[in-house]
């Protein structure tokens, strides 16, 4: 829905608008099913069958199956419901940036640590 | 007549439930930004709320795609957080104050705002951590609440002149609501972080300290920037500024800093902790 | 470019689609009603829209009070009916246009309205029975959908002014938008009726007069009433109003009467159907 | 919340505002539950049961068992959410107009064709 003369792309980023919305649908559903115990039970129980429930799309379903993050954001999956499938693979936000940003865990977090390097506090 | 006793803003990042959790607030880590509270403490003490009007935004606890309001406002008599989906221990429930909510919505709607009024509405750490932050170690919290959630998920959000204007609304009703209540307004979320995407990760101080130094005494000037601007120096999930403008707004017209603090990182966040008293 | 090739206004009572069902157009009580379908159906032979943007309002089967937005705009591949708490037969669902929902959504919130948005909808006869009478016996209707669902349950309600604007937004988004559909532009409900309290069975063909008289040529008029008033001279449920000056609004500027029927009662209500082309 | 002043009272009507909606939250939440088949079965089965598990207030409850629906309006109950309560009790909009208009069903509806009579259509 951009309008990209007003709005230049923002490199890495992907806004979570309409068109994201209609394409990440299934996805963000089962994510945000998650919020229930028995659902993640479920997912970790058997995964192809709970996905398939959703009817995610095969680009949903195979960014699930390889816990490729920049894949479920392509696949139009919106970061807030994301963070609850990343949950149940034990991933923090540092892990899912580590992923992203093709960083080891300890380099994201080294990476966050050295933005605060300059500041004095107060 | 309410009195409006000031507006506290911090951030919200769920790793401070657990920091909390663990009692790792003296430890090098959190220690800068737990800091930030001693005088917040001071503060709430000695101007003591017992109503508090809190802008948030829900992170799909409470509302999904199926129906995102632009501004939601809570009409409940209590509010109770639940599982947000990683089985972290619920946080403590919160008392409503339904006739204040009404009174807000029936003022919003007569400037032409357009909320959902939601009777029933899950709470999520962008409501809790505030006030862990704000009354630690407390069994049940000192304030009654009105839940005010803008959405931030999905876009097009509303944009900051249209979050300041809202905010603004909130005052007026504050403003001409009858009863005796101290009111807290209350900001929650930010500042400056972006949790999905190759740019995952980014922080950005420099916008950070504009939005601190001009929230006070000129407002108006976070609200030259588009949402698309916004992300651009904030990033993704930086837009949750958008409940620091509203609460500004609903603070009144002119305001005096009592106290910030801000350190780079909590968690992928760019934490900041604001006081403003109204002049 | 879109082209906007007329608005579509119509009463919704649910009794019409029982009336449908058993095949009693014809019958002495229905026939004032149904007969002015005749023209409504050459009109839309005339103009073959292919899209509908449609303001109706919910009866409590999609949205409760746990979240009632004031608007709601549906942004769905499908819309289904379903139960609404008597058991009666569906109505048949409805394909989605959302690429064009969006873009009426981001014209909203650019211009400071706060819609909430939908990608899953329930719609009750307010949507279903309209098409029922505009395209009876068809297998599947012929046109899209973008369903925009206007608070009629939970005062504060938007004030007619609040609604024509939102209409008027809607136009814009209309007009702006780039596909080569035909849009019909549909308003349901009204017009005089009160189900609840002592005063049930209460209608004022006068107030209903008014706007009808009005709603071509000076749409403005109507909003001159508060909500208060509109209760007073239309009864409780008579703010239904509100859909058809909204849907006025999302016509454009000008437009001319091309067909009215009137006539009272059908169930408890004053029934009316209205068309109007673009000028 | 209406002001008494600018908005003086509307005779034999009641604005579902937020007083009324503070009131009839659990009467109303009740009979949006009935939607669903199944619970206006429950509600059929065993009212008295079925009322509890809501938590409707005294009031609600003794105008629930009366069939009173003014009662109910004045327990902050909303017409739409009751016409589904009245659908069990088989009670059309014509019914609950005569109930609470103090008329038979036959006097409620001439009452209504009444109001048509002076009509010229078109
Ligand atoms: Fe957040
Ligand atoms: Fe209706």
């Amino acid at each position: 829905m951009a309008d990209p003369e007003r709005d230049p792309p923002i490199p890495g980023t992907t806004l979570f608008d309409g068109d994201a919305a209609v394409k990440g649908y299934a996805l963000n559903a089962m994510c945000y099913s998650f919020n229930d115990t028995a659902n993640r039970q479920a997912f970790v129980d058997d995964e192809a069958a709970y996905c398939a429930k959703f009817a995610l799309t095969p680009a949903q379903r195979q960014a699930v199956a390889d816990r490729d993050v920049l894949g479920m954001i392509a696949a139009g999956g919106n970061i807030y419901y994301l963070a609850k499938l990343a949950g149940i693979f034990g991933l923090n936000v540092q892990d899912v940036g580590a992923l992203q940003t093709g960083r080891t865990v300890a380099e994201f977090k080294q990476f966050l640590l050295d933005q605060g390097k300059e500041l004095a506090h107060g | 007549m309410a009195e409006i006793v000031g507006a506290y803003f911090t951030s919200h990042v769920p790793a401070i439930g657990g920091a909390i959790h663990r009692g790792d607030q003296q430890t090098p880590y959190w220690k800068p930004f737990f800091d930030g509270f001693v005088r917040v403490h001071e503060w709430l003490a000695e101007v003591k709320p017992d109503v508090a009007v809190v802008f948030n935004n829900d992170h799909g606890l409470n509302f999904f795609l199926d129906c995102l309001p632009t501004f939601a406002v809570g009409a409940a008599a209590e509010y109770h957080n639940a599982d947000e989906g990683w089985g972290l221990p619920l946080y403590k429930p919160f008392a409503g104050h339904p006739d204040l909510s009404w009174h807000v919505i029936e003022t919003l709607v007569a400037d032409e705002f357009d909320p959902a009024t939601c009777q029933k509405m899950l709470v999520d750490h962008a409501l809790s951590i505030p006030f862990e932050l704000a009354w630690p170690e407390v069994d049940a919290w000192p304030v009654k609440i009105v839940p005010i959630a803008i959405n931030t998920v999905q876009h097009p959000l509303p944009s900051a002149k249209r979050a300041l204007a809202f905010g603004r609304s909130v005052h007026r009703a504050l403003a001409s609501w009858p009863g005796a209540e101290r009111v807290v307004v209350i900001g929650t979320g930010g500042l400056s972080h972006q949790l999905d995407g190759a740019r995952a990760g980014f922080m950005n101080p420099e916008y950070d300290r504009f939005c601190l130094d001009h929230l006070a005494n000129d407002p108006d000037a976070l609200t030259h920037h588009s949402i698309h601007e916004i992300v651009r120096l904030s990033g993704t999930q930086g837009v949750e500024v958008l409940n620091w403008i509203a609460a500004r707004g609903a603070l009144g017209p002119t305001a005096r800093e009592v106290h910030r603090n801000y350190h780079i990182p909590i968690s992928n966040t760019a934490a900041a902790t604001l006081l403003l008293d109204p002049v």
